[in-house]
């Protein structure tokens, strides 16, 4: 039995459909956030599995995933900033009662 | 001739109306007054020294060696071109009849400036009345001295107009504002067919002229190739739809309803509008082109018949009238009608169509003792101050002038010898019988109504009772501006019948000499001296027998008494009918379904865009399932086209 | 450039737009002379325009268009500010002033923000400046849109009644027009040369180039005539029109029926005629026919209307449906007698509705219902609104009636049935016109005084005066002296003839082989 | 590393990754989510670093579960009361995600399995002789030729930056 791509891709699909999931069904913002950052890791798996199994003398797709790490951070910082903020002004962070900028 | 003197027959008229209704708020009554009365004065005296001298001077220019008298365009100014063909002009054509209009409207136009300075005075808009006097005198004068058929048509609508402004006189009395606009529809209506007319006719002979059309008819007949319309040739239509444009301003039946109504204007307009000029227009017309319409003999039959059940119906309807001025305006119809059969009757092989030249002296007798007529009417609406009959009664001690000049009136449209309208009655009919015997006996039938009619509004203003109204309110002559209009015409209408005619005005413009057919000449004058007698037992004094007749016949009277109906016809036509159903529902439509199939779009537009606005819900969480299901059908579909 | 005497024209209008900007808000006075004189300059511009080009035609210059002048602005599509008149353009252009200056007296006292009015105001008047004297299809198309759009604002800010309905409806479809007519241009520059490397936007150089084809032609030439037809009123695309005259200020009423319309109309002939002659010979039945349903229908449909400016809108499309009716009768009188209904129609409807402006300005209301006698208590609009009406329905001696004969004569030069037919049915419109003019007349300014209020009403005021005493000398003078006019249009319509002529011959030809 | 250690590792990370997956997007309290996410993110770590990048094993768990989750530790406190559960799920719902995610899971694992280069490399034969050492991964950072990322690294600094100061002022008390 040996490792190949295949094996390090599953995971990262489950993981990515579980954040999918999450984030079509979590009602706390902040439960969305996370399963934004759950499908974001996923992602960020796939680039370095890639990178290591397609082109194993590159480093492209570390370097992806370096930089998206820092963005991830980014914009979590302002996303909870943001989610604080609302939670501030109307008492909530439920998706459903967040209405005011719609239309 | 020189050019000048024709141009100012024209020029002053409309320097007096630009004058008058521009600057004519800032000037007093009488100065507006007397320099109306003065323009029309000097432009009758120029029209009376170039007609005249067209008839005697015998220039060459004007007569040749045989006695043809010859149509002279004195000038012809390109106004407009459409194409290089046809052309239209203004011009000014001498030739007998235009020269013998000339006469008549001046002479009429200046007896009722004359006449309206007493008539029209204290009421307001006096500068206008005179401004649209002289516009009227412009119009009907450019129209006869028209040299082609546009420039006709042209003055023909101007006149349209100026009656239009004219019988609106008064325009805060309603009565006035819906007879002007009455009278301007319905000869719209018909200077409708007289503009197919005009266009079918230029079409065909590629020019407006009428000298060229009237002298050569063989050629324009040739023209149209033989080409027919509904059976008949398109120079048949072409002349019908013409005279159609005559029907209305001649008030012939089906298109009269204007002129009754067109009474609601001050008097002397009526006098010289809607009596002596204006109405005679359609006469004119065909007399104009007559040449051409003796080739085309269906035309000429449809003029005949036409005028002769008019004459007839506006003679029946004159003798059940209580409104003076109504009375004499369906005498008008009726004497108009009379022309409009001696021109339909004339016919070249007939005693060298003398129909024609009659037709033309009546109008020139009628235009004399018609004005006559109204002004005397005028003089007693202004005494009484109300226009029916009713109101009068036993006026002829209190009103001398009047009754003796209005008498003559009467027994010159009643056709006794020796007054005026005997001769050219007697000429009419006599052309009549020369046709066909029935036209004439149909005719003098209606020339004994006419004797009938006259008399009875006669005697009903003059003798039958006095009024008890008298008592309070003694009526008195008019003012000498008013009575002297009045004795000129009547001494015109004494004598103008012995005027030599047919030495001046003929069909060809051969001289003719006129001979009284004493046949024809005795059978009128003894209908019309009965007719007379009847009037004279019915209503000399009051005496029951009118009364009787009328409850003896209701229906009849009634009838007659509403003009036959034709304005109830007319109203249901046009408001039920044309504007009820045809406008509204037009009007319906375009904004229910035209108008609705715009805005359809833009509902639909925006319905469309409110339906799936429900998409934009602003929740992520919809947007991440749509997003994420269309990835995966994308996803899905390329895996499917790949493999 | 500059030294091009028509760029001038739209230079002006830029300079008075810069000049308002200027302004101050509040200060009337200055808003009023920049206007007052910007306006007298281009009428001054537009009477020496017509004076030169007379002499120079008189002196022999036989071109088609003269002052022509063009200049690159756009390379990979060879589009060039490209300017030129014909006799047609002159008196356009003249129209324009006219209607431009007596607009500007008209709106003297308009009131909100006044220099956001003008200024809209000048830039519509620049569009229609710059529509007449481009030859280029593409700088035309954006002038017509200049022209366009302020109309939005116009109405929406400064109308009456539902403006805000009324100027998205009008705007929406003068648009769905304009959307059409962008194809049928871009068509026609796609087809308007054999070579792909030297397609032009240039009319001259089109029309002088090979034919389109004519399967392409009758497609380019239903878009550019349905697209300019819109602006022209035509059945059924006239709906805007009521509306949007109702709902417009006085100067824009004016400045749309009176040129805006007209822009319709010269489109039509200037691109889809004279661009397309084989469609315009082959398909020119159908837009008569649809052409003289708004001619009778539209006559009509004023018959029962209440509202003054209804009234108008509707006989504007009747007037305008003339207008498109005798151009496709593609011949030289019926051409002459359509542009001389443009100039008749642009004049009398721009003092019918400067006169409704004033009269509504006084009694508030537009319903002929509420109103009458009006010729007591204003006589000099009284007698103002009558020579209009009179002009309106024919009267000889008044604008309308010149032009209305020359169509009429025109058309009756073709001698088929259906022509002929057609012909007749609009000639029937003159008897409705007298029945809905005089109705209004009678209504409005005779018979009694129907509100008591109204008779403290005060006459025209010296400004007003100015506005329709220019209008009507221009109507009298039409009227009374047609035939310059006639033969200052009747030489532009040569080109014109001669490429219907030779379509209509290889269209013959093509049928027989 | 031999192969065995190998494969038991990967067992254990997958297993962790995809237990504590689920459970993250289905426990109801919001704070224990944040913890399973945080086994997520600290498998994944492995998992890196069993795939030989040393250190994105270390970014990762000093970035995100060192510095995120504690943000997301801060949010949940501060937007939340205590015993405050997050509400049942409507059946609506549910079936949506669940519908979208299994479509999801079936075409990507169907492609996963029926694509034959998944199957190419082994881990083994990967790793040998790439491993990536920090040398390489410092220039690669600080240089400014092809495959070098200095413009990349100074556009996240300033994204951080302006990070900072826009957390600063959107959570501000006004």
């Amino acid at each position: 039995m040996e490792l190949t791509m295949l094996w390090y891709l599953v995971p990262s699909v489950i993981m990515f459909i579980c954040g999918v999931y999450g984030f079509i069904t979590r009602h706390n913002l902040i439960a969305i956030l996370l399963s934004l950052e759950l499908m974001l890791n996923a992602a960020d798996l796939n680039f370095v599995v890639f990178n290591r199994f397609l082109f194993p003398g590159a480093m492209e797709g570390m370097f992806f995933t370096l930089f998206s790490i820092g963005i991830a951070a980014a914009e979590t910082a302002i996303a909870v900033a943001i989610v604080v903020n609302i939670y501030r002004a109307i008492g909530n962070t439920d998706i459903n009662e967040i209405k005011k900028m719609r239309f | 001739m020189e050019m000048t003197l024709p141009i100012l027959i024209l020029a002053i008229p409309i320097t007096m109306f630009l004058i008058l209704g521009i600057g004519g708020v800032y000037m007093s009554k009488k100065m507006a007054g007397v320099l109306g009365i003065l323009g029309m004065g000097v432009t009758m005296c120029i029209a009376y020294y170039v007609a005249l001298t067209y008839f005697f001077s015998g220039d060459p220019a004007f007569i040749d060696a045989q006695g043809l008298r010859l149509q002279v365009p004195v000038f012809d100014w390109l106004w407009l071109a459409f194409t290089n063909a046809l052309q239209v002009k203004l011009g000014f054509l001498l030739d007998p009849i235009s020269a013998m209009m000339l006469i008549v409207i001046t002479t009429i136009s200046f007896m009722v400036h004359l006449y309206s300075w007493g008539y029209m005075e204290g009421e307001k808009g006096f500068q206008r009345f005179y401004a649209f006097l002289s516009l009227f005198s412009f119009s009907m004068l450019g129209l006869v001295v028209a040299t082609n058929i546009f420039q006709m048509y042209i003055f023909w609508e101007l006149v349209g107009v100026s009656s239009y402004l004219l019988i609106g006189f008064y325009y805060k009395l309603p009565s006035a504002v819906s007879a002007s606009k009455k009278a301007f529809i319905v000869t719209r209506f018909a200077d409708l067919g007289f503009l197919i007319g005009i266009l079918i006719l230029s079409f065909y002979c590629k020019t407006f002229d009428f000298i060229p059309i009237t002298n050569d008819p063989t050629s324009v007949l040739a023209s149209t190739g033989g080409a027919t319309f509904m059976g008949a040739s398109v120079l048949t239509w072409a002349l019908v739809l013409i005279f159609v444009g005559g029907m209305g301003k001649s008030a012939m039946m089906p298109l009269h309803i204007w002129l009754p109504d067109a009474m609601e204007g001050p008097t002397p307009v009526s006098a010289l509008i809607h009596a002596a000029t204006m109405v005679v227009a359609g006469v004119y017309l065909v007399a104009r082109m007559f040449p051409l319409y003796l080739i085309e003999e269906a035309s000429l039959l449809f003029v005949t018949c036409v005028g002769a059940i008019t004459a007839f119906y506006a003679a029946v309807v004159a003798c059940c009238q209580i409104d003076i001025k109504r009375v004499l305006a369906f005498s008008t119809i009726s004497q108009i009608a009379f022309m409009m059969v001696a021109l339909g009757v004339a016919r070249p092989e007939l005693h060298d169509g003398f129909g024609y030249m009659a037709s033309m002296f009546h109008l020139f007798t009628h235009a004399m003792f018609k004005a006559l007529l109204f002004l005397g009417a005028g003089a007693l609406i202004h005494a009484v101050h109300s226009n029916d009959y009713t109101a009068m009664g036993g006026l002829r001690k209190y009103m001398p002038i009047t009754h003796w000049t209005f008498l003559i009136g009467c027994l010159a449209i009643a056709g006794i010898w020796p007054f005026s309208g005997f001769f050219s009655k007697d000429e009419m009919l006599a052309a009549m019988f020369a046709n066909h015997w029935f036209w004439g006996a149909w005719m003098t039938m209606v020339a004994g109504l006419t004797a009938f009619y006259m008399f009875r509004l006669y005697y009903l203003i003059f003798w039958w009772e006095e009024n008890p109204h008298y008592k309070e309110h003694k009526p008195h002559d008019a003012p000498w501006q008013m009575s002297l209009p009045l004795i000129i015409l009547a001494a015109v209408s004494c004598v103008a019948g012995f005027i030599p005619f047919g030495e001046f005005v003929t069909w060809n413009r051969m001289p003719y000499h006129i001979h009284i057919e004493l046949p024809v000449a005795a059978t009128s004058l003894t209908v019309a001296i009965l007719a007379i007698a009847l009037a004279t037992v019915m209503y000399r004094k009051k005496n029951p027998i009118p009364s009787r007749l009328k409850a003896a016949m209701p229906g009849l009277w009634q009838a007659a008494h509403r003009r036959f109906y034709w304005d109830e016809i007319y109203m249901f036509i046009t408001h039920k009918i044309i504007f009820n159903i045809i406008c509204k529902s037009i009007a319906w439509f375009d904004r229910h379904v035209i108008d609705a199939t715009m805005d359809g779009f833009a509902k639909i537009t925006q319905k469309t865009s409110f339906a799936i606005r429900g998409m934009q819900s602003g929740s992520i969480q919809t947007y991440i399932v749509w997003y994420f299901l269309g990835a995966v059908l994308l996803a899905g579909i390329t895996w499917i086209c790949i493999f | 450039m500059f030294s091009n005497f028509l760029i001038w024209f739209v230079i002006v209008p830029v300079l008075m737009l810069i000049g308002l900007g200027l302004c101050r808000n509040s200060s009337m006075k200055a808003i009023r002379t920049v206007m007052v004189v910007g306006s007298t300059i281009l009428l001054a511009m537009s009477l020496w325009l017509c004076v030169d080009f007379l002499a120079q035609r008189a002196a022999g210059a036989a071109d088609e268009m003269l002052f022509t002048g063009s200049w690159m602005w756009y390379e990979p599509l060879n589009i060039h500010l490209a300017v030129g008149v014909d006799g047609i353009s002159v008196l356009m252009l003249i129209l324009s002033s006219v209607i431009v200056f007596a607009g500007t007296f008209a709106s003297w006292k308009i009131d909100p923000l006044p220099k956001n009015f003008f200024l809209w105001f000048t830039l519509l008047s620049t569009g229609v400046f710059g529509f007449f004297i481009s030859i280029d299809m593409f700088t035309m198309f954006m002038f017509y849109e200049v022209a366009l759009i302020p109309m939005y604002l116009l109405i929406g800010v400064w109308g009456t009644g539902r403006k805000e309905y009324s100027a998205m409806k009008l705007t929406l479809m003068l648009m769905g027009g304009s959307a059409f007519l962008m194809l049928g241009l871009f068509g026609i520059y796609w087809h308007s040369s054999a070579d792909p490397n030297s397609l032009t936007w240039n009319i001259l150089e089109i029309s002088n180039n090979a034919a389109i084809d004519p399967g392409w032609q009758n497609y380019l030439f239903c878009l550019t005539f349905v697209g300019f037809g819109v602006l022209g009123a035509m059945f059924p695309f006239h709906t805007w029109s009521p509306d949007g005259h109702a709902c417009a200020p006085t100067a824009v009423s004016m400045l749309h029926a009176g040129v805006l319309m007209k822009l319709g109309g010269y489109g039509c002939f200037r691109i889809a005629i004279f661009l397309l002659p084989q469609a315009a010979n082959e398909l020119a039945w159908f837009f008569i026919i649809l052409t003289g349903i708004s001619i009778v229908y539209g006559a009509f449909s004023a018959c029962v209307q209440t509202d003054l400016k209804y009234i108008n809108a509707y006989s504007s499309v009747s007037h305008c449906g003339m207008v498109l009716f005798a151009i496709l009768m593609l011949n030289t009188t019926a051409m002459t007698g359509a542009i001389l209904q443009m100039l008749s129609h642009g004049l009398m409807t721009a003092l019918f509705f400067a006169l409704i402006g004033m009269i509504y300005g006084r009694t508030h209301t537009r319903d002929i219902r509420q109103m009458g006698g009006l010729m007591k208590i204003m006589p000099y609009l009284g007698v103002c609104y009558m020579i209009a009406g009179f002009a309106s329905l024919g009267l000889p001696g008044l604008s309308g009636f010149v032009a209305e004969m020359t169509i009429f004569f025109g058309s009756f030069e073709h001698a088929d049935t259906f022509h002929r037919v057609f012909v007749i049915a609009a000639t029937c419109s003159i008897v409705i016109t007298a029945v809905y003019i005089l109705r209004v007349v009678g209504k409005l300014l005779l018979g009694p005084v129907q509100d008591e209020h109204h008779l403290k009403l005060t006459d025209a005021t010296w400004f007003e005066r100015v506005a329709t005493i220019t209008l009507i000398v221009c109507i009298a003078a039409i009227g009374c002296f047609p035939n310059w006019i006639n033969e200052t249009i009747q030489h532009s319509f040569t080109p014109i003839i001669e490429v219907i002529n030779q379509a209509a011959n290889s269209g013959a030809m093509a049928s027989v082989m | 590393m031999d192969q065995v250690g190998n494969i038991i590792l990967y067992f254990v990370t997958a297993l962790v990754i995809i237990v504590f997956s689920v459970m993250t997007v289905t426990s109801r309290k919001i704070l224990r989510s944040a913890t399973y996410l945080l086994f997520v993110l600290l498998a994944t770590a492995v998992m890196y670093f069993q795939l030989g990048y040393q250190f994105l094993g270390a970014v990762q768990i000093a970035v995100y579960a060192g510095g995120i989750m504690v943000l997301f530790v801060f949010a949940i406190l501060l937007t939340h009361r205590p015993n405050q559960d997050e509400q049942a799920l409507t059946s609506h719902k549910r079936v949506l995600g669940i519908t979208c995610s299994a479509l999801g899971a079936i075409l990507l694992l169907f492609a996963l399995f029926t694509m034959p280069v998944c199957e190419g490399t082994t881990l083994c034969q990967a790793l040998t002789d790439n491993n990536v050492d920090m040398n390489a991964i410092g220039t690669a950072l600080l240089g400014t030729d092809k495959f070098q990322y200095l413009l990349p690294f100074e556009a996240v600094s300033v994204l951080l930056l302006a990070c900072i100061i826009g957390g600063v002022v959107v959570a501000r008390k006004r």
